[in-house]
């Protein structure tokens, strides 16, 4: 399998450069693990124009399984279980809107007993939580769908 | 007997292990770091959790990560495998500590046979012979303050060499796997080259440190398969040569060995038990010795855990000792003696690595493109690839083990043979002609091996 | 012994076999149709020539162009391997007179127990008891003109199942692979469903001859694996348990029995050996038995060739079939009896078809998408599948053969299923997952196996 | 699997310049780990050229394993030894550029001692004798390449 993801998107964009320049409105593209299927409703949209691309411009904290969601991600540095507070009683550390600092606490994972506060690092704004509250994750499972500020 | 094992490997003695598990009625937990989301250890163990990057020390090295999944996942044990975390006393502890078995000796064993110089010491008071040369100085006679073994003068270097004879090696005390080596025939050569190793040692590992120990040309190597369980049962498992190595790699191992006689196996086999009863030792452990050309055995170190090429003793005696292994650590007798165990014909094992033979063995990591095993009589395989797996750069580069069992040496040797041409693996470069290369060899047919095989070009 | 031997077979046996011949250091030559250019037999064999179109009548049965391939590749001998013109009389004379040794028993051997009425009158006459019924009539009762064992009226069907006793099974005489079978259990059910096997035998088969057999119940098919030289040495190698079967297809097969006790067991190995050495056998052959339910057991019939299932005989005794096979027919002496071999442990054979399970086993042919044989201890695969063949349809479905062996019929068992988890076919539809409920089955595990085992559903 | 994906690429390119020459909407191609489908709406899309197919139109005599020759062949029709004269100091039966009829016997296979006379079945050209005299042909190996009359 391809580690690179950017590799398929790369292609992704050349595939349609030529279902631009070819006005094509389908191709299926298989070759070896890599698939890719691509529709456009008609050929109108062909528009070799310099149509603002929508830059998915992923930084490196997206998981390379993603769920084809799209955005960027702070994920687990810790397999362990994820708690959205400090006790049971307690407030969420972060809700969903929320913009927080480089040095917030905005979750616990724990781990053999020892409940590790988690930092974006950066300023940035929770889109999503993406984890249930107090569930096992895995070591870079996307935590929190994010926007830098 | 547990209910769910965690593997903290990966590879194919990941699959090994899962495949006991199985065949035991086990669940099992794998874990894996990010480079290793496709491997095959992962789809076929029942659960598995990502632990970390690609880097051993942030993965399948850390503690903490792997604790936490065995916590979360209920395994009630830990397999280490082979390498990793398989002698880690400290590791061993930390499950101890939570309640979960680790899969293997008791802490004492691992300290005590870990520490290469203490373990030495504890063999050489048993009566087992050491390589001579200056690490074989008894405590007693270390000055304070002095690293044991090391030689920090000519005339100590001197000293050393007469007693023990010439030739001898000066070695790098932070050397290993066959590196930092020079050998001196002669008081001569030896005067010339002990600076000159001094300083070679320096440059390579930041430590001019060196010992001085008798050369042993035309070593054999043979080690004893020992398995124990905590009831004070020990019994042997017969032994396996391993000479043919590259660069202290072993590539090729065998069972029982062509190169040692009946009555040098009945002693090397007797002092391996006598070894781990002495330290009182429990689980599967493999002895290891050098044989010199008189015969002479003398005692290298203790393999506190499973060892890559336990699979040819599994072919020759029909015993699964991954089985064995989790048995004795639940606790469990192992249930029979000597007079139950047959050696049954002769196994060879080629260990197929992801490596270019033709250009220095380059580790050649990438996208398996196709993959056959080889299939029939007397062949067994064992390997974590399938067709589309990319092996990472990040690990060892062993990618499968081609086992083959006959009724003789000649009967095992024609049918590895076959499995090496019928091997298919597209996509890296792998040492399958090398080991076709061996078994041509007229040295190799005759039995004739030694730890210089290779030296002397196949 | 021969320089070079041609396979006249495809599949899984003609790479089984080359294998085989490339361990005796012989060279092979493979012939094909045009429908497996890309199989994995003709990759593995040395020489290689296309010899017809995909309906066998025009390649692999066919004499002339089979002759003339080994003529032109100056092959000393034909492997037949199974089916096809491996029980072919005719075949074995046309290699005779040129000069090819056919790999198999004498040409009168092939005759006498090719001729199922004669083998039949053979064992008879050696003591062996025959299923009771109108064919088991000696000849001499014949009247003239008629043919041996079909049953013309209904007093005659009346009178037979009087003396043998109901149920009786009325059977096509044209019939065969269990097709064309009612059964009586009275004499009213006998008288109405005698006239309606007659004319279902004609529409099916074009021929409305029956003949009449007791019908034993839960019977049990075993079969006693014979080995003999042209210098009168016979062996047996045991028994197989091949009592599951789909439409008299065998599924899965297994050494030893797990159905017959030790008494039964050396019974009727001896009755095979008395019967092989009663017509001076040579080469490899195997007796069929039924075993009713009071262990009364009768002559089935012989097949003068190696099985499909061979490979469970070769995992208890560790013994090349194959080999031997070859060694006989070039002459050579067996060079060991009965006290040299010893059974050891249990071995379990699963045919992996290409048919579709769950549709009524309608073959499944197509292209093999992705393919991973299992692979670990215990575990061996024969097999002529790689990713991207495809399985042609004009030839039996079989594609894979699993072994598992272990020390215990139990051990056996749960390699076996892991070997079945592990077994990746993608493409076309197999009959894996019928195993792996014929293996949890409880009359399975407890060993209490009849050929009616799949009518009960699993 | 092909490493490169600007292979694929390349051949969605060279698919595309065919679907322009032969005004296609469809392509779906299968070559080993490789598979490939385009659409487009309608031909009206570039390149215009009527240019004139090939039309490749193998007869059921050419094999499988064809190794790009292009034509018609007669095959053998079963293994055996290729001759092209009854003894070695007879004419041949046919050369290159030689016209036959469907009864002529243009060479001999021999097979167990059995010199079988080989007739093409119908009229027609030898355009090129493609195996050596006196060699081992299979079942369906191309003899002569020829031209129906």
């Amino acid at each position: 399998m391809s580690e690179d993801k950017s590799i398929s998107l790369e292609l992704l964009n050349e595939v349609c450069d030529v279902m631009d320049d070819r006005q094509l409105t389908e191709v299926y593209l298989r070759d070896g693990e890599v698939t890719l299927r691509v529709r456009r409703e008609s050929q109108t949209a062909s528009a070799p124009s310099g149509a603002p691309q929508p830059a998915p411009s992923p930084s490196a904290s997206t998981p390379v399984q993603s769920d084809h969601v799209e955005g960027e991600f702070i994920n687990a540095p810790m397999p362990g279980v994820f708690y959205r507070s400090a006790a049971p009683d307690e407030p969420f550390f972060v809700n969903e809107g929320d913009i927080v600092s480089a040095e917030d606490t905005i979750c616990l994972i724990e781990a053999m007993k020892i409940f590790n506060p988690i930092q974006p690092g950066f300023s940035c704004q929770i889109v999503e939580v993406v984890v249930e509250n107090e569930t096992v994750v895995e070591y870079d499972q996307p935590l929190f769908r994010i926007k830098r500020t | 007997m547990f209910r769910k094992i965690l593997i903290a490997n990966r590879g194919e003695i990941a699959v090994r292990i899962i495949r006991t598990c199985r065949d035991m009625g086990i669940k099992t937990v794998a874990v894996y770091s990010t480079a290793d989301r496709d491997a095959l250890h992962v789809k076929y163990a029942d659960e598995q959790c990502c632990i970390g990057p690609p880097p051993p020390a942030e993965s399948y090295l850390k503690h903490a990560n792997i604790i936490t999944v065995a916590q979360l996942t209920n395994a009630d044990a830990i397999h280490p495998g082979v390498g990793f975390l398989s002698e880690d006393s400290q590791f061993a502890e930390i499950c101890e500590a939570h309640r979960i078995t680790f899969i293997g000796p008791s802490i004492d064993n691992l300290v005590r046979m870990g520490d290469k110089a203490e373990a030495r010491e504890t063999m050489s008071k048993l009566g087992l012979k050491l390589v001579p040369g200056s690490r074989s100085t008894r405590q007693g006679r270390l000055k304070r303050g002095r690293k044991r073994g090391v030689v920090e003068t000519e005339e100590e270097a001197v000293e050393i060499a007469e007693r023990i004879g010439y030739p001898v090696g000066i070695k790098a005390s932070a050397g290993g796997g066959g590196r930092g080596i020079r050998i001196a025939n002669n008081q001569m050569s030896l005067l010339n080259l002990f600076h000159t190793a001094k300083s070679e040692a320096e440059s390579a590992f930041g430590n001019a440190d060196v010992y001085i120990e008798k050369w042993i040309e035309n070593a054999r190597h043979i080690e004893v398969q020992i398995l124990a369980d905590k009831h004070d049962n020990v019994v042997h498992l017969g032994e396996r040569e391993c000479s043919i190595q590259r660069k202290q790699q072993k590539l090729l191992e065998e069972a029982p060995s062509p190169s040692i006689g009946g009555k040098l196996r009945a002693e090397i086999c007797k002092a391996a038990i006598k070894a781990a009863k002495s330290i009182s030792y429990s689980n599967v452990g493999t002895i290891e010795f050098v044989v010199d050309s008189d015969d002479n055995f003398y005692f290298l170190e203790m393999n506190t855990r499973l060892q890559v090429e336990h699979t040819v003793t599994e072919m020759t005696t029909g015993i699964d000792l991954v089985r064995e292994q989790i048995r004795v650590a639940a606790g469990e007798q192992l249930g029979y003696n000597h007079s139950d165990i047959r050696i049954d014909g002769h196994a060879i094992e080629c260990r197929i690595n992801a490596e270019d033979a033709q250009n220095g063995f380059m580790p050649s990591p990438g996208e398996i493109t196709s993959y056959l095993p080889p299939g029939g009589i007397g062949i067994r395989t064992d390997s974590h690839l399938y067709t589309g797996h990319t092996v990472p750069p990040y690990y060892d580069s062993l990618i499968a083990k081609l086992i083959a069992h006959g009724r003789s040496r000649e009967e095992a040797i024609i049918r590895m043979k076959r499995a090496l041409e019928e091997l298919t693996i597209g996509g890296v470069k792998t040492t399958t002609s090398l080991h076709q290369e061996i078994l041509r060899d007229e040295r190799f047919l005759a039995g004739r091996v030694d730890t210089g095989f290779l030296d002397d070009g196949v």
